[in-house]
């Protein structure tokens, strides 16, 4: 198992109630595992086209997420 | 080396004094010939019979910073460009207000106007910012960017 | 009826506090998203080993303000604008300062952009606007657009 | 014969050492004839790239000019 630190931001922190979670998650998790587990979690998740970010880079649903990463769910962007 | 990575986000709307103060800064730039300037302004959209009456901005600021950050030496990469500047605002900023400030200097038009395009279209679609759109009776909706 | 056709010409250079004026009267407009702005400085090129100190404009003025009137009139009707301002310098402008204002509003950025680089393109090619580039020691030679 | 009024800026202005002449000129004349005359009293214009206008606005060289017409010849632009 690793632990892992979840940043959110504006609609995913509205829905997770928080701006950051800590999570238990097995080792080598991918982030489409981490998605499916967050969505179960906060149902409301799924209906926001959220992405995901690993120190602060945006990342593909096969990206492994290794223990130390800093990993955030964003919501849609609204810049400008 | 890495260069510095700068902070764009300005509390609060970015005000017409400010954008005043960049532009006469530059009048000691010489070889500059073309400036050509963005400017975001807050809308009163009217959205399901209610009016937007501010927008109530958050960000993941490291990463916006980061991602402007590789956005600007992408674009003094593929664009003759002597000055650039990015500013975005950060917290409420009422409809009518200004919220993005992008800036860019060259010594002939073209550069000015394709860089500024590139850099403004990048900013929408990569920079974690994220909009809170206020109507008049406080109630809200998230804004997200086409 | 034909509008008014409105003067252009400012005398001497374009100044920050008058661009940042002219803003700031936009904040008023609450269906506008996005303000495109250029602006031409006057560069200090070198020509056959001389530094232009200045630029010296001169006009067809009533030609020059009825061009530009056309070319107000045919982006208003290409483009979908708010608000469209358009200002030149006439007399004397000094390398780094501001001679070519233009400013235009859009609800969404695409049409601003696209706005903007058509008039700035017709002014340069289509506006009877003269210049005598001055050098430091006073002797000149006349600019000619690219 | 007809009398045309001149106007000229910057460059041909300088040319023309006035910034308006008053010419004694034939009748039914085109742009083309008045740029050859033009250039043969003041030999400098035929070494830059000016236009005509009639009543501000740029025309071709078959154009006619009449009587009253307001001729311009103008330098190249330099706007912006």
């Amino acid at each position: 198992m690793q632990r892992i630190e979840l940043l959110a931001f504006g609609q995913t922190e509205e829905i997770l109630g928080a701006q950051s979670v800590t999570l238990e998650l097995k080792e080598d998790l991918i982030v489409d595992e981490l998605r499916a587990f967050l969505e179960k979690e906060y149902s409301r998740l799924s209906e926001i086209n959220y992405s995901v970010a690993l120190n602060q880079k945006g990342v593909e649903g096969s990206e492994k997420i290794k223990e130390g990463d800093i990993v955030a769910i964003l919501p849609p962007f609204a810049g400008g | 080396m890495k260069k510095k990575v700068k902070n764009i986000f300005i509390e609060g709307p970015i005000l017409p004094e400010f954008i005043a103060n960049s532009i006469a800064k530059h009048q000691s730039k010489l070889d500059i010939g073309a400036h050509d300037i963005f400017l975001g302004q807050v809308r009163a959209d009217e959205i399901e019979g209610k009016r937007v009456q501010a927008i109530d901005y958050s960000a993941y600021n490291d990463m916006a910073n980061e991602v402007v950050h590789d956005i600007r030496e992408a674009a003094f990469e593929k664009f003759d460009l002597s000055c650039m500047h990015i500013y975005h605002s950060i917290g409420r900023v009422e409809s009518g207000q200004i919220c993005l400030f992008v800036f860019v200097s060259s010594a002939h038009r073209k550069m000015a106007f394709d860089a500024l395009r590139f850099i403004v279209e990048e900013i929408k679609s990569k920079v974690p910012v994220f909009g809170k759109e206020v109507f008049e009776d406080e109630s809200y909706t998230w804004k997200v960017n086409k």
